[in-house]
């Protein structure tokens, strides 16, 4: 009886979490702020407001305790309209390893976090693919002080970021360190992401770290779960996004006319169309397979495992969804003056980051086949 | 007759696998392990008796019916368990159609007159809806069956009926009111092989089995009281049996076994190792744990008590179309040894290469093919303005 | 003005291809190669002035109207060097659809008042088929012409008209009879953009261009003899450039190069030795050689004097199609780089992952949707019955 | 001017030899005939009184000195309505080893195969797959003789053969000799096809092979020429089994009703039947490009090359086709009673024979692409 008034109780949080989320998405995001490019700092308050920022954070380190199986259903109501905050980047991969650091420095970074008031960044991949080498970033010591160089890409935000949580090789383990954005031998060159936000190429050349600013000496599994949960997260997004684009472009199926009658009476695309919704649902059960994969598991692994799963599924349907919504809303989908252009950009960010699908398919094949030839 | 029932569901899923897996180990018979096709009912007599007398037949029935009553969940256990040792199915349209339907919708005459010689394989039913001219498009059905006192008379002719030359009954559907619009005047009929006027015709198909049967009706007369439900309301009581069918139809069952002969066949080639075989098994393995997310879904729907929605159509497109790409992949992987009809010997052993392929191929057309199920998605679930 | 007329046709294919290559790496900008997005005219305009110099700008026009008149092979010959030194397209619906077309259906006074002025690039010619309301159903275009006097007065508003804000010179399809059924009461008329009442708005599309425009008509007044063809029979006149466009549409330009730009990637990102690499590459590579061979199936017809049929739209099926493959390739392989707007830098040097794919979108699309075309092909070629 | 009126020439001569082979299939052939499952002798002979059997045979050898894209549309022709005969087999691939060899053996049995009285099959494979290993089979010298040892399989044809052309390796190279199917020490195992001929696994324990049964003592560089030919050719089979099998889908899209309309007009089923359309053009342009480019050839590369550019399209569009075919003509398609199932069963062994798809597709980027990593 315990487990189930657990479970219900567990499902109330969420109703309540989703909701919460659902009345934001209504009131503040509309696809459209992606053409502004940048970060809104109301809605990055906002988003603090409703307690989404601490939500993954251990009750120990100031936050809710909850689960990723708990922001889910919420970051699928902020994935539909196309949230353009960071909220992933910083509030679920760096916020999750600061809530793991456990340092004075951390929990001051937390608490801003938690506030609105810090947009943080991890810094940890140095090649375009997921599986390249990302330790060529340096600590050493040096005149008793510690000392950082390196180059870090696609970071993600790069803009209006405040510092950077920064994956470095010591002592032969992987360490973390807070670098703000402003300290001397840090030079932040933007790119523009596809869906009009910024991620970086960030140097750091001759950075000076002191021992308050290191996170986590042997940072490596903290790291490593924190991008697996944002890789999950990420997932959340995209169904929200796929449920958003398709909704647009059944909506156009069901008004638009050509040759006299409403495309979507056309059998070829109600096949089509058909064949969209069933990526959508296949998507939502590969996230729940995922998450409950997920907060089940007790190794690296498994975690790794779960999230390519989610990732090699999320990735290929948001492009395979957004690509046929263009075609389906024909010209005036190529127009950057219609909306479902929009999801497209985003699609292709956020499929991209974090692990494209054949990266995620390949990872998930290395982990359950083993080594190939 | 059967085992006193058990609450199979008190157990944790891991406890109740193990449970499946020892009754598989210990009672199913080698020789039937991982059949390439659909076995006919004198290979599986012996084991349709054996699941009887342990009341196994029956895993979804409820138990006051004599079922196993499994929730969803330890449904799916025991179908991947079932998957696992290679089990095959017995016939089994009474134990997956007529039964949940009489249960659903039949008199309790009905129930007590039937339901119990399914469980013991006294009675084995076969399915009479498809028709040469009304395939997918059931409501253009014309057999009919007209009422002449106490019985209907029953003339005309069903096709696509799996393994009828084994059927001792028959659930059809028969037009009663000519007059009737299309999917008016239609009855679910419950018929007995044995009444005088039956012909059944099994048709050979392109992997040379003989799995479906035509069935001619000439003056058949079939007691009134063998109708389910009410008179001309059949196609209610038919829809209600069609999502069962799709569910069933969808079941990840058909997938999951290609897959772990596509396994089996990279291991007996030494595929396993290459890049390119392993990058096109690894989305298919995704595709097939997906389907299996999805199906649990259903299951889950169904077990909550709510009704099947027409959105269950694309567990049955989805489910049959990755197993037709595992087919496929298993034809690839098979290289010159894909063009040899049965067994192809392997330096690990023998492989069958063509027949899941030849299986999948039906599977995208019959209980509605993947067409007719992709217009009932785009009206009925996405609202798309009718052609 | 343009050098003698030349018989290119004389020469071996090897020696062309000579002439071509050396034509373009001694005149073509280095800075304009391997452009990843249609080029403006401002940036063409100096090539164009050395195509024009060289009677270079119409390879396709027979040499007494000054094109080169190269044969089918030899044209193939030219677009695979254009594409392999990375030639950019000058603005070339002058080129392209108006000179074949006045050449095969215009007067003696249009062919000398407009041909000469696309070959010197005086007049840069843009088109005006679709509508908001008719994108891909051009028979329900609504823009009307009214014949006042020595006049056409058009109003109404074209759309999708392809870098129009450069152009000097329109070609369009206007209603002439508005009590006339659909494909009839359609005019094929040429308009000076100078002429008052025209508006052009350029659109913005996804890839951040201003590629395609709006283009609103009040009141424009035309002269009458700028009609092509005879009054209301402009269906007929645009159907025949609409196979024109159809072959060019379906020139395995596109597909060729950004074929060329998804080997360039392999190298540079280390993917060309990755096995599922090679394999997805040749699947590809063997898509663009058999598009190659369906070229020039098509283009050898057209240089025998036949007509094309309608099987020419699978020509810009299966180009389109592919050509978007291999951009989805392209963004594949570029795995975290292919969330990037704009070049990124690879160790060999710097590529942009999203262009090819932002390109192959609309490709699907303009030139009537690919829908439109397999419905053709369906009905005409197949002769299936209509919907 | 010459060369325009060899050229038109030889396109006259092609079109007697087309004309002639599509009377022949008129007259003789139909799809049922699979059904039989075996070799027709009175059918054998026709094809050799239509001279196709000498076609690809030099002058001085005896035949008719044509090439390949001279055989190519007469095989199409024979191909449409399902040539069950092994005129590939033995014809091509048997045909083109012995006019190679040059010894009196080779000429007499070129002659028998000429009047249709021989039946002969090349034993070259012994794994399945295309480039595996093929050279188990040796030829040793024992007491003054030799002796051939070894296993060949997916021999073809495996009935009703008269004799087998076996590769072997001798002293380092390949070997090729003649075997007769009576000899002693040969068990013919045979293994149904998938179209209802018959491939055999050959066994050769201790077979005596005597210096005039030796067709070639280095035959590699000329099995090797047989072989892309024979591929080449079942390409132009494989092209009218396509044409074949959308002819008759077609026919059944224009008359068949369903839900009281022909189902032709079902604009899904139209727009998939464009697709299959598309695949028979692509296919006929794969292999005219694959003829010229073998006609031009001039090393074994170039020759491989070509061959499985007209494999990798043909086996992937023969299956696209023909199981589309099958889910078009819907129940009906899936029983044995109707011929569109012969059309699928013919494609599964033709498409896997002397290579399917994804192996020509690797042996093609392997050419042209360097070995892998």
């Amino acid at each position: 009886m315990t487990k189930t008034s657990d479970l219900s109780e567990r499902r109330q949080q969420q109703q309540l979490i989703t909701e919460s989320a659902a009345a934001f998405a209504k009131r503040e995001l509309l696809p459209s702020a992606l053409r502004s490019g940048s970060i809104s700092h109301t809605r990055w308050q906002g988003l603090a407001e409703l307690g989404l920022m601490s939500l993954l954070i251990p009750e120990d380190a100031g936050g809710l305790g909850l689960k990723i199986g708990d922001l889910v259903p919420a970051l699928e109501q902020l994935g539909k309209p196309l949230l353009r905050e960071p909220f992933i980047a910083s509030a679920v991969l760096a916020g999750v390893v600061l809530a793991g650091s456990g340092t004075p420095k951390s929990a001051s970074l937390l608490e801003s976090l938690a506030e609105g008031v810090l947009i943080p960044a991890v810094a940890w991949q140095e090649s375009y693919d997921l599986a390249g080498d990302h330790t060529s970033t340096k600590l050493s010591k040096e005149n008793g002080g510690q000392n950082l160089s390196g180059r870090k890409i696609l970071v993600t935000p790069g803009d209006e970021v405040d510092g950077f949580i920064v994956a470095a090789s010591g002592a032969g383990v992987t360490t973390l360190v807070w670098v703000a954005a402003n300290a001397e031998g840090v030079k932040v060159e933007t790119r523009r992401a596809a869906d009009g936000g910024e991620a970086a190429t960030v140097h750091f050349e001759n950075v000076a770290v002191t021992d308050d600013d290191v996170l986590s000496v042997d940072g490596a599994a903290l790291l490593d779960e924190a991008q697996q949960l944002a890789t999950i997260a990420v997932c959340a997004e995209l169904l929200g996004l796929i449920r958003g684009a398709i909704d647009m472009t059944m909506d156009y199926l069901r008004t638009r006319k050509q040759f006299n009658r409403t495309i979507g009476s056309f059998q070829a695309l109600q096949h089509r169309a058909t064949d969209l919704f069933i990526q959508q649902e296949l998507s939502a059960v590969a996230i729940s397979r995922a998450v409950a994969d997920f907060e089940m598991a007790t190794d690296s692994r498994t975690r790794a495992i779960a999230a390519s799963r989610a990732k090699a599924r999320l990735s290929s349907a948001a492009l395979i969804v957004t690509k046929e919504a263009i075609q389906m809303h024909g010209g005036i989908g190529y127009t950057d003056e219609h909306d479902i252009g929009l999801y497209l950009k985003r699609a292709l960010t956020l499929s991209a980051w974090l692990g494209n699908a054949a990266e995620h398919r390949a990872r998930f094949a290395r982990l359950t086949l083993g080594e190939a030839a | 007759m059967s085992a006193p029932a058990q609450d199979w569901n008190a157990l944790s899923d891991d406890d109740f696998r193990k449970v499946v897996r020892t009754f598989f180990t210990t009672h199913y018979p080698e020789h039937l392990r991982y059949s390439p096709s659909r076995r006919r009912l004198s290979d599986m007599r012996g084991w349709y008796d054996t699941l009887s007398q342990h009341g196994w037949v029956a895993p979804s029935w409820p138990t006051r019916y004599g079922g196993m009553g499994l929730e969803p969940g330890k449904l799916v256990v025991f179908i991947e368990e079932q998957e696992a040792y290679g089990v095959a199915r017995v016939p089994d349209h009474g134990i997956i159609m007529v039964g949940p339907l009489l249960i659903q919708q039949g008199t309790d005459e009905q129930r007590l007159r039937y339901l119990p010689k399914i469980l013991t394989g006294e009675e084995i039913w076969c399915q009479g809806y498809s028709e040469p001219n009304a395939g997918s498009d059931l409501a253009s059905l014309r057999t009919e069956a007209v009422l002449d006192g106490d019985h209907f008379v029953v003339n005309g002719q069903k096709t696509w009926s799996t393994l009828a030359q084994d059927g001792t009954h028959m659930f059809m559907l028969v037009r009663t009111d000519k007059m009737a619009r299309k999917q008016e005047g239609i009855s679910f009929l419950l018929v007995d092989m044995t009444t005088p006027g039956i012909t059944v015709r099994p048709m050979r198909t392109l992997s040379g089995h003989e799995e479906f049967c035509e069935v001619f009706f000439d003056d058949v007369r079939v007691p009134k009281e063998n109708i389910v439900g009410e008179i001309n309301k059949g196609w209610g009581v038919a829809k209600a049996l069609l999502s069962f069918e799709r569910l069933f139809l969808g079941s990840p069952k058909l997938a999951q076994s290609a897959l772990s002969r596509l396994s089996t066949l990279a291991v007996l080639s030494g595929r396993v190792r290459d890049p390119v075989f392993r990058d096109k098994f690894t989305a298919l393995q995704l595709d097939v744990d997906d389907l299996n997310g999805l199906y649990r879904r259903f299951t889950a729907q169904v077990s909550d008590g709510e009704k099947l929605g027409p959105d269950v159509s694309i567990l049955k497109i989805w489910g049959t179309e990755t197993f037709s790409r595992i087919g496929d992949l298993i034809v690839e992987v098979s290289a010159g040894a894909g063009m040899i009809d049965g067994p192809s010997d392997f330096e690990g052993g023998s492989f069958d290469t063509l027949s899941t392929f030849y299986n999948a191929r039906p599977s995208t057309i019959y209980g509605g093919t993947n067409e007719v199920q992709r217009n009932i998605v785009a009206g009925n679930v996405l609202n798309l303005p009718s052609t």
